[in-house]
């Protein structure tokens, strides 16, 4: 426990009454005057090419304003996602919009368009893409790399042997397009007590999140006012100037709340654009409303891995080595990137002494993909789940113990470079979660039970990076008193854009109910905040105010120092007044100091400010100089190593061998995420992350008829989202709150490993009640289990995805 | 794919009438589209997926609601919420089988406007089918859930006859299992028949779900005393415990008399177009008691004949574990 | 009045579902109207005395060929009952009745083929252009066979080949004891053969009506009595057909 | 040509009268009917207490009456298919999905949205406060529907157990898995303790 006055304990974020009382504005709930509405006409096709757009049907229909296709807008290299195109590369890819008096217009004159789309060859499962004469997703080729050295499209085919082989689970064989790898891998394998060697698939599904990505524009003296749905706030901008074709600071963004986002909002998306063009063509407000159904194509969908993996363990339990192979299914946009996300974790989690990881990112014609929580980091979490404990049994080891023996600790190296961590306690997680759960109790109650009825318990880690640096924190002290704290981070949901600005009224003592915040409109002053995604705000940006309040503090001082004589060391904060250390009769109320902040001006009043900060930042000071005292700075605190995102989970489930559906009796999770901020904050995400890993494990996932690209779930019902009868009505979350040394709270983020630690407990405890037999796969659904019981074969070829 | 959400301007009709409502029916004939919960109705028409010009509500009419004594058994009017029907007494003390079908439909929400008749003449889930092509149950030529590599694994295990598309209903496998009458109207008079024979599969009516023509309402269901209080076991598996469709589903009454079984009727929902009667095994169960022998016979029966498609085959072993599972209830 | 049914699909194609079955009361109304102009017409015209049926009987319908040809109606009857009825309303399982009597109406029109080419004078149906004076010469008297008996031939077999061959098409298309479906064609080409098998027995049923008119037309009945006994009068083959046309082997 | 109307089951219109005049009979009398007895299109609605007079189309939805011409957007849309829950309104007490429902079937009921929840005074409903207390909703967009049938559970049965609150409230997916939260905070509105 620490002694903060704010950090660390719970509050109420301001805009909570908006989402009880309804009025809470998202980005479809904005009207203004004139404004018309706009409709998608998305691709029918999974790949092909637009030949004619016949639109003569409704040139001359009544409240039908305008239209808009790919020609009016910038076009984008393949494989990028286009606002407008025409060359839909999936099924829902956008090919035009129609703006209307109504929406029911706009539809009906949709409805009237011909539009004539010349079909082209495509691929649903990567491995179908890449058999020798397979279909390609793209035209320009079948795989898509992106890194630092340089992206481009590759053919890559592998011959039929080469699949048959990846298929019956050997190592594979084909050509890859990444590649890293650290220690004597060779060495660490011929070191081993046990080899494990396992395929794996875990297939990708779509984010889904309440809201659909609405978009409202107009132009006003040059600038285009967007209202979206943003994940971010600040970090927006650049990506929604660029995609608009104007200046940072000739686009505004309002985003007071969004309705979800989980890593498909994080940057500004091509249809957050489309209404900015159609209103300049048009002369008013447009507003774009998509349907759920195409919230399910353009709103993202986790990447999916068919892979391969090799372990070899010690016989003390120590991993010696690891071995890793990734197709990744990034769909056609090639976004996403979680291979190698995978394999960092492994490195991360389980710290083999060696390991390779080598990727295939393979382009299909689905959904694009994305970042999705834990991107690559929760996908190989449930795979390496059954697999440690699979050693564990064939060690006769405990399957807690072995997790304890390679958890990542403060001296744990990790990825490719071998870089240190920022802090790590992961055995502490395990334990605590074990004490919570009742480990050792729970372990001596037996399998069966009322038949058709078998327990399982699993255990599960997650791990994402949880921090950045290097953003701008602002602040001001009204000669009111008052203190304002900007945050551009964005409102997803988490409330760290608020729990993170108590940082700044941590260092300047002050009472929460003095400060104002402000957030949601990039008009509303704000610095450049980091992206509210990755796990990073609480990090970066306790850090962004602790800055900014720090130097405010040092511009308090130094005004006292003005104002009473001395120096400004000589003076101390209070949380209201500044004062005399040793002469405590000279003192100024922070009121009265940010008066004079306006009347010395300069630094003081953010007159003058510092070069380093971002463009959008150095804006905002402007916008505020010289109406109080301002602190300002950019973020550049000590940091090094990789900054982990921790959690354990462990699951009790009771599994019906007769229907191969289980209920999930208990469940708890523990954050390791440094210092706690927001406990309640905190306790939501965790249990948040653990309703997502119970969807990742039996519900959700993408399914594509691989003879027409259809997509078999486009709404809530087939994407199965998980409902309340669907997860425990209780779950049970806890916290290490080990302080992390580089951040000057002690805090790191928790979003991603909140899930990672539920995939992989409910996998383990899958496992666990089928006696050890592992699916290696996700998610793991009662029909799978039913197949596996009863004996009969499963009805997806082995390494298949996209599948029921 | 073009995606619409929108409701496409259509005609409504409010009758307060049965005979309005009648004539309507019969004006409107299949452009129009009778509403009940319209549950099932404004996904089809937001979809434009079907093009009805007029809605006809029936919710107005009192006369199509309720749930009554009758000297025989009881009526339920065909526009009774399914709300209605979990908390109805009468329901609850003699046919509780039906009023825990209810239960399982949907979600409190659809379940609080669902009506009893939208709920067994709803369409099929198929996919497919709802995503607007044109298969044979849209009037095409042919089924894209029955080919080389579909994704079919909520699809018929049963009497599939080109279109291979499920009954989703879950108070219908309580009905057929409860030998219920439907009653029918139209402007010519009435017509009632067993909710056996209402639901028809595609081999006769491959574009409907039910028996019910142009121009009919169903306007009640009646249950009489023949299965009133008999022991009942009734489960759906799902995969979400809310919203989802019956992967498969059971629905049993059963009469016992020293220690055999004296008669019974038993229902499966999900593996064919309709409601699936398990004749054979109620012949089989006849006479003999339900020894765990007899048991796993019934459900060796139950599953005879079944034709598995490229992903359902897991339906086999979970409707002889529900038959199972409903036998040693 | 349009031929085909449409749907536009959801890849925003125009497709054809088939046949538009507002054709058969197009096509029945059609038929009856000309039937009954026919027998008012005939019924104005003189009516010369039936040729005795006694005497000599010659046979005109070898047994196989009759069994040929009941077997045929029968298959064909069955085939449009069960093809057109469901379209119509009235709703039972007609599948497997439709394709089992498609399977028997392929046999036997192959048997038939055969027969024909191998075993009978295939001359006989031969339409020439001689045959066209038959309807403006009355002195011009036809072989085995009248223009309108070989015009009726020429047409069902057209139209039989052509439901044949469509039907073979969309047999292979469904499940069956001996290989499950595929959607092996697209659903364009198969809206085309289900048009014309739609269009074509749509066209049988005209062509029927008419053929059983005729064969129950009272100066016609004795065809139909050789094709249910085999032979005819000398006196009605000489009434109507040419004896050196029409050599009749022992 | 519809194919709706051509497809099938003429056989009785047939034997009355012919095929081709009978379906023209079919649509002159539908065009008939188009023109009387369809519905009023300005209405009173009783919403949140309150009578608003409205022009609605005849098939249009709650949500959309309830939005886009009463500017009451606190009722969300998520899935417009009633597959979601956002748009949970209460008629005469009942949780339903606006976004499935014809406005013009609630004339004679009284409708309460999200913005009818709060006290007259502006104080929070129990519910409100508890979710507020609970931190409940996360991102919040399907938090008034959850409050909708938390208020529906809560007047029909003031000490729910949580199971029930669980079943009650199992028609509103919350994508941000907050659902223990919620349960939570029903509780503490009914008085119950968490522990």
């Amino acid at each position: 426990m620490n002694n903060y006055k704010h950090i660390g304990k719970n509050f109420i974020p301001p805009d909570i009454y908006g989402k009880v009382n309804g009025k809470a504005k998202y980005a479809e709930d904005f009207r203004a005057d004139g404004m018309v509405f706009a409709r998608m006409y998305t691709s029918p096709v999974a790949h092909g090419r637009v030949t004619d757009i016949d639109t003569s049907a409704i040139d001359n229909m009544e409240g039908v304003v305008g239209i808009l296709t790919a020609d009016d807008v910038p076009s984008t290299e393949a494989p990028n996602a286009a606002i407008l195109t025409n060359n839909p590369a999936f099924i829902g890819d956008p090919i035009l919009a129609v703006a209307a008096t109504d929406e029911r217009i706009a539809e009906d004159a949709l409805n009237k368009i011909k539009v004539k789309i010349e079909t082209l060859p495509f691929a649903v499962d990567p491995l179908d893409s890449l058999m020798e004469g397979g279909p390609d997703a793209r035209e320009e080729g079948n795989v898509f790399s992106r890194s630092r050295e340089g992206s481009g499209f590759k053919k890559i085919k592998w011959t039929k042997k080469q699949i048959e082989e990846f298929r019956a689970g050997k190592e594979p064989t084909g050509e890859h397009a990444t590649e890293w790898n650290y220690g004597n891998l060779e060495q660490g394998f011929k070191d081993a007590a046990l080899i494990i060697e396992e395929p794996f698939v875990t297939t990708g599904y779509a984010h889904m999140s309440m809201e659909p990505r609405t978009a409202m524009a107009y132009w006003q003296n040059g600038t285009c006012y967007v209202y979206g749905s943003a994940q971010s706030q600040s970090f927006w901008l650049p990506g929604l100037a660029r995609l608009l074709g104007v200046e940072q600071d000739k686009v505004v963004l309002i985003s007071e709340n969004t309705g979800g986002g989980f890593g498909s909002k994080i940057g500004a998306y091509p249809a957050a654009a489309l209404p900015g063009y159609f209103s300049k063509k048009l002369g008013r407000p447009v507003q774009l409303r998509i349907t759920r159904e195409q919230e399910f194509y353009i709103g993202s969908a986790r990447v999916g891995f068919q892979g391969w993996i090799k372990l070899g363990f010690a016989e003390d339990g120590r991993m010696t080595a690891g071995d890793v192979f990734i197709i990744e299914d990034i769909g056609p946009n090639a976004t996403g990137g979680d291979g190698s996300s995978a394999g960092g974790a492994i490195s991360l989690l389980y710290d083999p002494e060696a390991m390779r990881f080598r990727g295939l990112p393979v382009l299909t014609n689905t959904t694009p993909r994305g970042a999705q929580r834990g991107p690559g980091q929760n996908q190989i979490a449930a795979i390496m789940a059954p697999l440690m404990d699979k050693a564990a049994k064939a060690l006769d080891l405990d399957r807690l113990e072995i997790r304890k023996i390679n958890a990542v600790n403060n001296e744990t190296t990790v990825y490719a470079e071998q870089r240190p961590v920022t802090s790590a306690y992961m055995k502490e997680a395990l334990q605590k979660g074990a004490d919570l759960f009742d480990w050792d109790t729970k372990q001596q109650f037996p399998q069966k039970i009322n038949a058709p009825k078998v327990r399982g318990l699993g255990i599960g880690q997650g791990y994402h990076s949880a921090g950045a640096k290097g953003f701008d924190g602002l602040i001001r002290i009204a000669p009111d008193g008052k203190i304002h704290l900007y945050s551009g981070v964005g409102n997803l949901g988490t409330y760290s854009y608020a729990s993170t600005t108590r940082a700044a009224a941590e260092v300047l003592k002050c009472e929460w109910d003095d400060c104002i915040i402000h957030n949601g409109r990039s008009d509303k002053n704000l610095p450049w905040s980091s992206y509210q995604a990755g796990s990073v705000s609480t990090y970066a940006q306790t850090r962004t105010n602790y800055v900014a309040a720090v130097d405010a503090v040092d511009k308090m001082k130094n005004i006292a120092a003005k104002i009473h004589g001395g120096k400004a060391d000589d003076f101390d904060i209070d949380g209201r007044h500044v004062h005399h250390k040793t002469t405590p009769s000279k003192s100024s109320t922070y009121a009265e100091i940010a008066q004079a902040a306006i009347e010395f001006g300069g630094t003081f009043s953010g007159a003058i400010y510092p070069e380093d900060i971002h463009d959008i930042t150095k804006r905002s000071v402007q916008n505020i100089a010289g109406t109080g005292l301002v602190g300002v700075a950019k973020d550049k605190l000590p940091q090094n190593g990789v900054i982990p995102g921790l959690a354990a989970a462990f699951v009790e489930i009771e599994l019906d061998l007769e229907t191969g559906k289980y209920e999930i009796m208990d469940y708890v999770g523990i954050a390791e995420c440094g210092t706690v901020v927001h406990p309640q904050g905190l306790d939501a995400q965790m249990k948040g992350g653990a309703v997502w890993g119970m969807g990742m494990a039996g519900l959700e996932r993408h399914v594509f008829d691989p003879q027409n690209g259809l997509p078999a779930n486009i709404g809530y019902h087939q994407c199965k989202v998980p409902s309340y009868l669907d997860v425990p009505s209780v779950t049970r979350t806890d916290a290490v709150d080990l302080p992390d040394p580089q951040n000057p709270f002690g805090a790191r983020g928790i979003g991603e490993p909140a899930m990672g630690c539920a995939v992989a407990a409910l996998t383990s405890a899958i496992s666990d009640a089928l006696d050890g037999y592992n699916f290696g796969r996700t998610p793991v659904s009662s029909d799978m289990i039913l197949n596996y019981v009863t004996g009969n074969n499963q009805s997806f070829k082995p390494l298949q995805t996209n599948n029921f | 794919m073009p995606s619409y959400d929108v409701m496409p301007e259509v005609q409504l009709y409010q009758p307060t009438e049965v005979d309005d409502a009648l004539n309507l029916a019969e004006k409107f004939r299949q452009q129009g589209w009778l509403l009940g919960g319209g549950q099932d109705t404004y996904g089809w028409l937001k979809d434009r997926a079907k093009n009805p010009t007029a809605l006809i509500d029936l919710n107005d009419i009192e006369a199509f609601k309720g749930i009554k004594a009758t000297s025989t058994g009881i009526e339920i009017g065909a526009l009774t919420t399914l709300r209605d029907i979990i908390r109805n007494p009468l329901i609850n003390d003699h046919f509780e089988i039906l009023a825990k079908a209810a239960g399982r439909v949907a979600s409190p929400q659809i379940r609080n406007v669902g009506t009893l008749g939208g709920n067994l003449i709803q369409d099929t889930r198929c996919w497919y089918y709802r995503r607007g092509l044109a298969c044979y149950r849209a009037g095409g030529n042919l089924c894209y859930a029955d080919s080389p590599e579909a994704m079919n694994r909520e699809h018929a295990l049963f009497n599939a006859s080109r279109c291979v598309a499920v009954s989703p209903s879950d108070t219908a496998t309580a009905l057929v299992a409860l030998n219920a009458t439907m009653v029918i109207k139209n402007i010519d008079g009435d017509r009632e028949m067993s909710a056996e024979d209402f639901f028809v599969g595609p081999d006769t009516h491959i574009t409907q779900m039910t028996a019910l023509e142009p121009g009919e309402i169903l306007t009640g269901i009646k249950l009489s005393n023949e299965w009133s209080n008999a022991r009942y076991y009734f489960e759906k598996i799902a995969d979400r415990d809310v919203w989802d469709f019956a992967l498969v589903s059971i629905a049993l009454v059963i009469k016992e008399e020293a220690n055999t079984v004296k008669d019974s009727r038993m229902v499966c929902g999900g593996v064919a177009c309709t409601p699936y009667r398990l004749n054979k095994v109620e012949q089989y169960l006849k006479g003999n008691p339900l020894s765990e022998k007899i048991i796993t016979n019934a459900a060796k029966i139950a599953s005879q004949g079944a034709e598995t498609l490229n992903y359902n085959h897991f339906k086999i072993p979970l409707m002889e574990n529900l038959v199972k599972r409903a036998l040693r209830s | 009045m349009e031929f085909a049914t449409l749907k536009k699909d959801v890849w925003g194609r125009e497709v054809i579902l088939g046949a538009s079955w507002d054709l058969l009361w197009v096509i029945l109304a059609l038929t009856f109207i000309g039937i009954a102009m026919h027998a008012i017409i005939a019924a104005a015209k003189k009516r010369k005395a039936a040729p005795d049926s006694s005497g000599k009987r010659i046979e005109r319908h070898e047994k196989i060929d009759r069994i040929f040809h009941w077997v045929m109606a029968v298959s064909m009857f069955v085939l449009l009952i069960t093809g057109i009825f469901p379209k119509i309303g009235i709703e039972f399982a007609w599948l497997t009745i439709h394709w089992v009597a498609g399977l028997l109406l392929t046999v036997i029109t192959i048997f038939h083929i055969f027969r024909s080419i191998f075993w009978q004078n295939i001359k006989d149906m031969w339409i020439g252009l001689k045959d066209f004076k038959e309807p403006f010469d009355e002195s011009y008297k036809p072989g085995k066979y009248s223009l309108a008996q070989k015009s009726m031939h020429a047409s069902v077999t057209i139209l039989t080949l052509l439901v044949i061959v469509s039907g073979i098409i969309m047999f292979a298309l469904i499940d069956t004891p001996w290989w499950e479906r595929t959607n092996a064609l697209s659903e364009d080409i198969l809206g085309w053969v289900f048009l014309i098998h739609g269009l074509v027995s749509l066209a049988l049923v005209a062509v029927i009506s008419l053929h059983i008119y005729f064969g129950l037309r009272p100066e016609k009945l004795f065809y139909t009595r050789s094709m249910i006994k085999g032979w005819i009068s000398e006196h009605e083959k000489d009434e109507n057909h040419d004896q050196e046309k029409w050599v009749v082997k022992d | 040509m519809n194919v709706n109307l051509t497809r099938r089951r003429f056989i009785k219109a047939v034997i009355a009268s012919s095929a081709v005049a009978s379906q023209t009979g079919c649509q002159l009398g539908s065009k008939d009917l188009h023109a009387k007895g369809s519905v009023e299109r300005l209405i009173s609605l009783d919403i949140n207490g309150k009578k608003r007079r409205v022009d609605v189309l005849p098939q249009e939805t709650l949500a959309s009456t309830l939005r886009y011409k009463l500017g009451l957007t606190g009722t969300k849309i998520g899935c417009n298919r009633g597959e979601c829950g956002a748009c949970t309104v209460l008629i005469d007490g009942i949780p339903n999905y606006a976004c499935s429902t014809l406005s013009h079937s609630v004339r004679k009921r009284q409708v309460q949205s999200i913005e009818g929840v709060a006290n007259k005074d502006g104080t929070l409903h129990p519910i409100q406060e508890a979710f507020v207390e609970e931190l409940s909703p996360q991102c919040g967009f399907c938090t008034p529907g959850q409050i909708m049938s938390a208020v529906a559970l809560l007047n029909e049965n003031p000490k729910p157990s949580r199971e029930e609150a669980r079943q009650a409230l199992s028609g509103n997916i919350c994508r941000c898995g907050a659902y223990d939260h919620y349960l939570n905070g029903v509780m503490r509105a009914s008085g119950q303790s968490n522990e």
